[in-house]
């Protein structure tokens, strides 16, 4: 973040102003309203009314890159989808996550042939895989929480220069 | 990994008409990632301010190769796949499948199983319309519909995790029947949505059908006439709502639907409304469909006694050695099924589902061949889509309900 | 096979020299491929507006008649099923076009182009639809390999670990 | 006498303070990683083709003259809404009369096809 390139380790100030950077990034965490295949209903359904993703932060499903602070990848991404997944990744402002929805887009899953790119990581870096195929809307709500509390052990003085 | 490739304007010059090459028109890219495109579609749209010119579709972002993978996998593990392809209709493409391999290998199925398949096929029907009403009346701005509309997919979809443990993908319904019969609580759980549901599809119409915001956005709007659906291949409510009455379940019966009567809901405007009142009207007809099959739901066995094509029951094994010896050579080797090649066609909540199954004798399928409905619906926006403002464009692309697991394959 | 079909297939099997076949209760007809766009036209007049399916089949050892395009015309007017089959020779093959009678050919050809490499005269359009522009080879043939690569488990992780090309950030 | 408008005044420097509280803070703490691919513009995860500027149809540009109009005639409703008790008969029929002559204008853009979009 831009304050610790400045700020650097001092002690208690930065760690109560880490908890506060932590408490209202993991209360307001808007995904990309980007869904591939089957993973995409669940998704679908994990954020209406009966789940209710919107209970954890995740209100709105932004469709720009520009206002979304985590990507799901929910879905078998092809080779022909490849590059648009990864301009994606480049055009989300810097506090970003990913999350891979499903088998396909964890290891290519069922479809080990020539048109699926095998696991999502060899495009973008993948902060939590979700297992299943599809996933139910409460494993897609775990990984999400799993991902709260990487974000909430996320020190300044280890983030990416 | 490769990167986008730069489409300039030269190598689309016999697409685009003269006035984008000299830039007087937009070319703007109506991308794979677009909220209204229910998946990852590209349109190339050629706009003058906000009058649609030109469409041109740009299909492939979710290939997966399934036809190719389902020749590597026997007849038994490549119904895996099948559940993939629509995955708004998974239960139906598992029937598609599964009665092609039925009639290849001329396997008879157990009334009881067939009454079954009609049962579940149906409920996946008004989910998959259910999906389609969701997220077409959320393009319309019509938010609420989005939610009302999954709260009562969930309970349809309880009823496939009680049969087979999965809310999606179950590969419940197998060659020569289903995998095992349905548990004690199915009658009661489908029961309670023949009660329930009709209420609530009250409550949509009430919502949306005399609406004047929606009939402003819907009404005459991406007319299709019926010969231009044809000579598209358009099967499925949008060539009911153009006026021909094609229904595969009505014309071409399979799985036992001669016995129940419903009826074909047709209109004959062809346009985005009217394919909204086909829709709304086929999802009453479905729940007609389930009452009279629950109500005559035979007793007796789920799947064929021919062991050569369907694994054994368990209780049998420790006795009999024939059963040893199916149980071992399906489960490792598969069945080899007859040489030849077969067409069978199901109507599945978007139009023609048809399989092309061909084999060599062995015990893998030689070529399956998918005749997916969005992929012919899909060819018709072009045309629709001329001359169009770009907000009724997303009216139209949302009452094609294409699914674009089934338009790639 | 019903009765409605019988007449129909004597007629095209006189004009055409179209041999038929029948099995599991389906007629299909075997026709040379220079007289597809008259089949078609003579199929379309005897009332079968609709083009279900088209696709091909590749017997690949096999050289002479390599590939069979298959069209699958169904009738809504007399509710009847014919399919009609299409040999053609391995090394370049192509076909002319039938997307002028049947519309919804002009993308079903354009992925058999795609999927097997055959070409089809007089398109007006033939690119490649569901794979990547730049991708070469075509996937469908029976000698294009499927593309198998070993999936990462406890006791081959490292390995694989090691040469996978993870995304740099 | 200038003591009422202290009100409005603190009032101004409020609003325009969070506005630059709230951007500031983003700017000042918030991590700036800039690359060639984030400044690209995004189209839906796909390359732009042709110049970005490209020359907007006037259309678009009437529409926002007739947006601002209306707009800013609503914006005339809020503080007549708050003295509308005081000003009682007067104050109705004086904004009756400035609603009906923006009605004119109003009626004589859509008689000219203003709100068609061809």
């Amino acid at each position: 973040m831009g304050v610790e390139q400045k700020l650097g380790n001092m002690g208690a100030v930065t760690t109560t102003l880490e908890q506060a950077v932590a408490w209202s990034r993991t209360n307001a965490m808007w995904p990309m309203l980007f869904g591939l295949a089957c993973c995409a209903i669940e998704m679908m359904s994990a954020q209406a009314a009966h789940y209710d993703m919107s209970r954890f932060g995740m209100e709105l499903m932004r469709p720009s890159p520009r206002q979304s602070d985590l990507m799901i990848v929910a879905g078998r991404v092809t080779r022909k989808m490849a590059p648009v997944l990864r301009r994606l990744y480049d055009q989300m402002p810097e506090p970003k996550w990913v999350i891979s929805m499903g088998d396909c887009a964890s290891c290519g899953g069922v479809f080990n042939n020539y048109a699926v790119v095998q696991g999502v990581d060899e495009i973008v870096p993948v902060d939590v895989y979700v297992a299943g195929c599809p996933p139910r809307p409460e494993a897609l709500i775990h990984g999400v929480l799993t991902l709260y509390e990487k974000v909430k052990l996320m020190k300044f003085s280890e983030v990416k220069k | 990994m490769p990167d986008i490739q730069e489409i300039t304007i030269d190598d689309l010059k016999h697409l685009v008409s003269e006035r984008a090459i000299q830039g007087e028109t937009v070319l703007l890219n109506m991308g794979p990632q677009h909220p209204s495109t229910h998946g990852v579609l590209r349109l190339l749209l050629e706009l003058d301010g906000e009058i649609v010119v030109n469409c041109i579709p740009d299909i492939g972002f979710l290939h997966t190769g399934i036809e190719k993978n389902m020749e590597a996998k026997t007849y038994q593990k490549a119904e895996v796949m099948t559940d993939r392809l629509d995955y708004l209709n998974t239960v139906g493409n598992n029937l598609a499948y599964t009665l092609a391999v039925e009639k290849l290998v001329d396997l008879d199925v157990p009334v009881r199983a067939q009454a079954i398949r009609v049962i579940l096929v149906e409920l996946q029907r008004i989910a998959s319309h259910l999906v389609w009403l969701g997220t077409s009346a959320l393009d319309l701005a019509a938010m609420s519909m989005f939610l009302y509309c999954f709260r009562e997919r969930e309970s349809i979809l309880d009823i496939f995790e009680l049969c087979s443990g999965q809310r999606m993908m179950t590969t419940y319904i197998r060659p020569g029947g289903l995998w095992r019969d349905v548990p004690v609580e199915f009658e009661k759980a489908v029961r309670h949505i023949l009660k329930t549901f009709p209420r609530r599809m009250d409550e949509y119409e009430a919502l949306l059908t005399r609406n004047p915001l929606m009939l402003d956005r819907t009404y005459s709007i991406g007319k299709l006439t019926g010969e231009e659906c044809l000579s598209f291949g358009v099967t499925g409510p949008m060539l009911r709502a153009s006026g021909i009455q094609w229904d595969l379940r009505k014309d071409r019966p399979y799985s036992g639907y001669d016995q129940y009567d419903f009826d074909v809901p047709t209109r004959t405007e062809g346009d985005v409304y009217a394919r909204y009142l086909v829709r709304i009207e086929e999802m009453r007809q479905s729940l007609r469909i389930v009452q009279q099959a629950l109500d005559k739901l035979p007793i007796g066995p789920v799947r064929s006694n021919n062991f050569k094509f369907v694994p054994p029951p368990r209780s049998e094994i420790g006795v009999s050695m024939e059963a040893l010896i199916h149980h071992f050579k399906l489960w490792t080797e598969g069945f080899n099924a007859p040489q030849g090649a077969v067409y069978s066609a199901v109507e599945s909540p978007r139009g023609e589902l048809g399989v092309y199954l061909e084999s060599d004798g062995g015990p893998k399928p030689y070529r399956v061949h998918w005749r997916t409905p969005s992929f012919d619906n899909l060819q018709s926006l072009p045309l629709m889509a001329k001359g169009v403002l770009v907000a009724d464009l997303i009216a139209i692309i949302g009452s094609v309900d294409i699914v674009l697991g089934d338009v790639d394959r | 096979m019903d009765k409605k079909l019988q007449p129909i297939l004597e007629k095209l099997e006189k004009e055409i020299g179209a041999t038929v076949s029948e099995y599991r209760g389906d007629a299909s007809l075997v026709v040379p491929a220079e007289k597809v766009v008259e089949a078609c036209q003579q199929v379309k007049g005897l009332g079968f507006e609709l083009l279900s399916a088209m696709t091909a089949v590749d017997y690949w050892p096999q050289e002479t008649p390599r590939f069979h395009v298959i069209y699958q015309f169904s009738s809504i007017s007399r509710n009847m099923v014919l399919t009609l089959r299409v040999p053609l020779a391995g090394v370049n093959p192509s076909l002319s076009t039938v997307s002028h009678l049947y519309r919804n050919a002009n993308w079903r050809e354009r992925e058999l182009w795609d999927m097997f490499g055959i070409k089809f005269n007089g398109h007006p359009d033939l690119r490649r639809i569901l794979m990547p522009a730049d991708w070469e080879g075509h996937p469908l043939r029976k000698d294009y390999p499927l593309g198998y690569e070993e999936p990462q488990f406890t006791f081959n992780f490292d390995e694989i670990n090691l040469r996978k090309p993870y995304a740099k950030e | 006498m200038l003591l009422e408008y202290a009100a409005i005044a603190a009032f101004v420097l409020v609003t325009i303070l969070i506005g630059f509280i709230a951007i500031g803070l983003g700017t000042i703490f918030g991590p700036k990683h800039p690359s060639a691919k984030k400044e690209m513009p995004y189209e839906s995860g796909m390359n732009p083709i042709g110049p970005g500027t490209r020359r907007m149809p006037v259309r678009f540009y009437l529409i926002a003259v007739l947006f601002i109009l209306f707009d800013i005639e609503t914006i005339f409703f809020l503080p007549w809404a708050l003295v509308f008790r005081q000003l009682g008969l007067f104050g109705l029929v004086e904004m009756f009369l400035f609603i009906a002559i923006l009605l004119v204008g109003y009626f004589y853009a859509w008689k000219k096809g203003a709100f068609e979009w061809e």
